[in-house]
């Protein structure tokens, strides 16, 4: 972990802002926000295309192998986005658990299939009342009252559930718990962690999506004969949006590497990265659309599509409330802050 | 960020150790009182002449100047070692940080050699002359004047928050070398010694009864004009290039607010609070923003390491005075009623010290650049927004 | 404050009790939905004709003018009152509140006769034509033009943001006279039917995805000269009075914000939270701003009946609509993942409704001048400080 | 209760507002924070010759006999100059206390040299460790084990206990519970609760002179080339303490109202006002340094003889925590919130 991506990590941002920005423009949010709209999957087969799904699949499933970083990357760019679809559950949470906890039956028979982007997979964890793409999911992972289950599109009862994002396609997953279905223990912690950091790099994609909306609106404005830019009550509300947002965003990158790097941290470096993309989206909620003023208000301007994603996922893999008490209780419960949190000598050899 | 690059770098992770097991060898017993007078200022300086002789006085210094030539990386690690250790606050930084890089790329030889090693070894200390009382947000508008007269510059006005200003032998300062209307483009860089005639060093007292700032009154200064840094006139640019490093990285790390982080929570289990699930909270909160502070600082480091250093340097200022503040703040919202004592040493340990930085820990948000100017800084040369109309 | 005026005087008390026992015996059972159109709209007529018939439609109107000519206290009473009954929304306050005093102080006798009864009896539903898109904040800015010619006016341009637009009869609007450049000088406020050919009006959809604001299109539309309140060019006035009321205290009582506390409750005791520290004090955090509230309005209003009305009015504004978005805030952190969620009617009854009051109460941040322009008015008018350079 | 205060009350503001500004200068106060100052009594003799003392004392013990609105003035007046006497515990803690349930002989013998200007009293409630001005009170207020006390001087064991705010003269108190200092029940909530509304008094006063020293100081202090009020950050922070200020201000002269007129919501009034002041003390703290600059860090400059006094009213008669939680639980016990906190109808005839 060095704060830096690689060429080739840049690269891919690229790449992906590149797609995105033709085939995941704000229009396309919108027809996905229609009620009744089928999943279209062919943006999800063009992410396939260029390796996105299968970026953290190990080669032996058809994957690429490679680590979180492309991943983090990716989510990033799915927030920017506003992408509709499951890429945080199905390549942050599902292939990772997968991949570490399911049993070689479910790997060999998921895992190719995933990176091929046929399958949209999904994860309803914690006391979350919904999955996202719910209602098309082909794949969950659920956590029942006796753990953590992988379940198939054919054992899922769906009950729809309309988000307030209407391209979530949300709905209630239920399923009957069956051994077979089930992954070992240790696979909950994980995805409950998982999926709140890659929820903290999408939430940070989100706010700088709408801090730039913000600032070119800022620019673009006049009133009073000089753009609200001018202003130093614009200016300070879109300093301290850009403040958030950029320092949290490093903390997302660091949480999503803590697995693969086997750190002791892992958990709690998640509930931060989650707890900090929140509040930082929160600000950016506030400030953005206080900077648009009414015009942000409208249905026809695209700023509600971003403040609704961002809104949805504040809920999402626990909210500020539930990671901070997770970290407080981690303070209160640690023998030695700076043994638990400091800096510590590798045992590397 | 690639697999090859888990965790730190080998030779990082030996630096660490290193640096850990000489810390722990070497720091005195119980730390040593924040630098005053008299012997409590030897101490001090002893302390900083066993980090020289060490090799740790200068770690971002070249070799050539007597330093490590470490890179950002390698300093940051010493510096939460430092802090993890409860080691002595520096008391040269003004000369380490500050004047010597100046004198580095401006000096002469001669001037290399005569204050270089004097630094390095803390047989001189420095302080800064920026600030005056009618130029503090708006550096620009400074009024102390000095008068090209044969080879000397003749100085008169007076500096304000001068760090350490009563024990300094010398101070890099901005002056006005053109005329009063000439803002930024007539400021000379020049340094000057703090036992010339004509110098008077007052001290300040602070809102917590202790004194650390001076100001500094110039009558009829005489400094050589040899003393002068870069050109006449051009002293805005070296001083802007000695600020940027005020506001970077590395003055603190995660490992000091973890601290005051560990004396809350002690604060909290000797009032009876561990189960209240409210203050549960606010701890979450704040080990957040110390987890957040921690990896900026590490992006900052990457970003530096590959030649990335910008007006994003305003971030880290903002987030830790502000995250300071917050943390104080919390402190004093634990100790409630007893937050007004300053006798709770023997029942509740720290509770004194807490106060006094308490009030301190409103100052970072003003010294250094106010955050009204670091945001002005991030909305306008980071997020390219227009400057606001100025009459 | 003296002893003799403990509680509600007699008379307030009286007429308290008055309005409760109307409001029990007629707001209509399970209240109304908000007005829309069609049968829906015709339902708030109704009840805004039986509020006519009881004499309580304009209390603040002057008796002469069919009014009660009631104190604001008895106003806010009524208010209070009406809220804690779940009354319907008041669905032609444009008329009763700003056309409707203007006209008395501005209009002809005939005039008078010819809207004030209609605005009374509900007949005439008026709207606002203030805002423009490049006017906004900067409302002295806008651009919809009115040329004299022969007896008529000739209007062309845009308003927007115009609350009920697509029902209202007439609209009281600010149109420019005086050439682009004139500012708050060149404005004339003038009566508008909205029937007359050229006017073309468009519901803007909603962050919630319901309507209520209109934009309103205006292509050479003729309005006779007559129509003018106050001079032509002097409008900037009239329209300045019209908004103080806007602003003022009334708008909404503590009682509104009493009903949202009651709601979140629910969700906190269906929940399961009740026995939440944290969720505690949210709840006192909001308990004691809806207290504040109430007596910062009780003050206001004293305040108001000895004459005094003044800048402060800002304070009210500000007070409220940040006081509105923190309520719903917390009430969605209650909610937490359930938030999202548009059909938990069944399970959590309230909690639909609650998501779209959760965005809306954005809005009052904005609108009737944004909470920075509050700020602005209290820091310069209130406090004194100096304006900002403009250019 | 009119929230309109009457000529003579304004009047008497006038009055207090002279007296302080003659005789409790900022010079005043620093000489009251020199240690081992001995607590000078001129003031409050003149404080007393100005009926201060008498006013809420009834008329058959030497008072005046006024209501509760000739104290709220005169709390507020005494915050804004940051008086370095026990106004608040004397007259708004312990007179009422004693007026309404102490002993005939208690009565008889402390109301009269009260209003007198002949003794210090202070009050040490909850779990507060020290009472203000304990160093020298004539007279406490105690809360013990068993109940709440009237401790006259020579029961008393007094060790001092330093403040941040030197010119409180603070001391832990403590005295053996003895039934004959000993108040009946209904003394204690009724102490607590006019504790805290009178120092929500007290702290608005204190914010006002922040604000007002804050807003003088932007208007003369030039940077750019211009004032620094003139700068829309520095605006907004003033604007937002005077909202904060102004607002909290009525809620304080409500609570203090309560008790005359036999309000039943008086704890939850008086909670609300002190967590109101609190917040905007808070506020005002930070914004009104922040303005200073630099120079609100000196010892010279006055600006924190205020801050301190209002960090100390913070944590006195209940921190900002506690009337939140107070307030929380009544919320939460309340069956019927708008019944118990919404308009009543009047049932006086």
């Amino acid at each position: 972990m060095t704060y830096a991506f690689t060429p080739e990590q840049e690269d891919l941002r690229r790449t992906a802002r590149d797609l995105f920005a033709r085939t995941c423009t704000a229009a396309d949010v919108r027809a996905a926000w229609e009620p009744g709209a089928e999943q279209d999957r062919s943006r999800w087969r063009r992410m396939a295309d260029l390796g996105f799904l299968a970026a953290n699949v190990p080669t032996a499933f058809d994957g690429m192998g490679l680590g979180d970083a492309e991943l983090t990357v990716l989510l990033e760019e799915a927030g920017y986005a506003a992408l509709p679809e499951p890429l945080l559950e199905t390549a942050a949470v599902v292939v990772p658990v997968l991949r570490e906890h399911g049993s070689a039956e479910q790997r060999a028979r998921w895992l190719p299939r995933i990176a091929a982007g046929e399958v949209l997979a999904t994860a309803q964890l914690l006391d979350a009342p919904v999955a996202p793409y719910g209602t098309v999911a082909d794949l969950a992972l659920l956590e029942l009252e006796d753990g953590l289950h992988l379940v198939p599109a054919e054992r899922l009862t769906r009950e729809q559930a309309p988000s307030m994002d209407g391209a979530r396609h949300t709905a209630a997953l239920r399923a009957v718990p069956d051994p077979a279905t089930r992954l070992p223990g240790a696979a909950l912690a994980e995805a409950r962690a998982r999926g709140a950091a890659a929820a903290a790099a999408v939430l940070n994609g989100v706010s700088r999506r709408l801090l730039d909306m913000a600032v070119a609106y800022a620019k673009e404005r006049e009133q009073f004969g000089r753009p609200i830019g001018s202003f130093q009550a614009v200016k300070h509300m879109l300093a301290e949006v850009a403040l958030e947002v950029e320092t949290s965003r490093p903390a997302a990158w660091y949480a999503l590497s803590t697995w693969a790097e086997g750190r002791p941290d892992a958990v709690l470096a998640s509930s931060a990265a989650k707890a900090a993309a929140t509040a930082a989206a929160v600000t950016a909620s506030y400030h953005t659309l206080q900077v648009h003023g009414g015009i942000g208000f409208t249905w026809e301007h695209d700023l509600h599509l971003w403040l609704k994603r961002g809104k949805a996922l504040e809920g999402a893999y626990g909210s500020l409330r539930h990671h901070h008490r997770l970290l407080g209780d981690a303070v209160i419960s640690s023998p030695d802050l700076m043994a638990t949190f400091g800096p510590t000598l590798s045992t590397a050899s | 960020m690639t697999t090859g690059q888990q965790q730190e770098s080998r030779a990082l992770a030996e630096w660490r150790a290193e640096i850990r097991a000489w810390l722990e060898a070497n720091v005195p017993e119980g730390g040593l009182p924040d630098p005053e007078a008299g012997a409590i200022l030897e101490e001090h300086r002893a302390w900083e002449r066993t980090l020289f002789e060490a090799g740790y006085a200068a770690l971002h210094w070249p070799v050539e100047y007597g330093g490590k030539g470490a890179d950002l990386d390698a300093r940051i690690v010493f510096q939460e070692e430092y802090e993890r250790a409860g080691a002595p606050l520096r008391m040269n930084l003004g000369g380490l940080m500050l004047a010597g890089p100046t004198i580095m790329k401006y000096g002469t030889l001669e001037q290399k050699e005569f204050w270089l090693p004097a630094i390095l070894r803390c047989d001189h200390l420095w302080c800064q002359g920026f600030s005056e009382p009618g130029a503090g947000s708006d550096l620009a508008g400074l009024r102390t004047s000095a008068v090209v007269d044969g080879e000397d510059l003749v100085v008169n006005g007076q500096k304000i928050w001068t760090s350490g200003g009563l024990h300094a032998d010398w101070m890099f300062a901005m002056v006005r070398t053109g005329d009063p209307q000439s803002g930024h483009r007539g400021i000379t860089y020049v340094m000057i010694d703090m036992r010339t005639p004509g110098i008077d060093v007052r001290p300040i007292t602070q809102i917590n009864r202790q004194t650390g700032f001076c100001e500094v009154f110039f009558t009829d200064v005489r400094v050589p004009l040899a003393n002068v840094m870069g050109e006449l006139d051009g002293g805005w640019q070296v001083a802007m290039e000695a600020l940027a490093h005020e506001r970077g990285a590395g003055r603190r790390t995660y490992v000091t607010f973890l601290n005051d982080l560990a004396q809350i929570r002690r604060f909290v289990t000797a009032l009876g609070q561990e189960d209240d699930t409210a203050v549960r909270e606010d701890l979450g909160r704040l080990l957040t923003a110390v987890t957040v502070y921690r990896h900026h600082v590490g992006r900052t480091v990457a970003d530096a390491m590959r030649g990335h250093v910008g007006p994003e340097a305003s971030y880290n200022k903002l987030y830790w005075s502000e995250m300071n503040a917050q943390i104080h703040e919390v402190g004093m919202r634990v100790l409630a009623g007893r937050a007004e004592l300053q006798d709770d040493e023997k029942s509740l340990p720290g509770a004194e010290k807490w106060q006094d930085a308490y009030w301190f820990s409103r100052a970072p948000r003003i010294f250094a650049g106010t955050n009204q100017i670091q945001k002005n800084i991030i909305s306008e040369r980071v997020l390219g927004l227009p400057k606001e109309p100025r009459r």
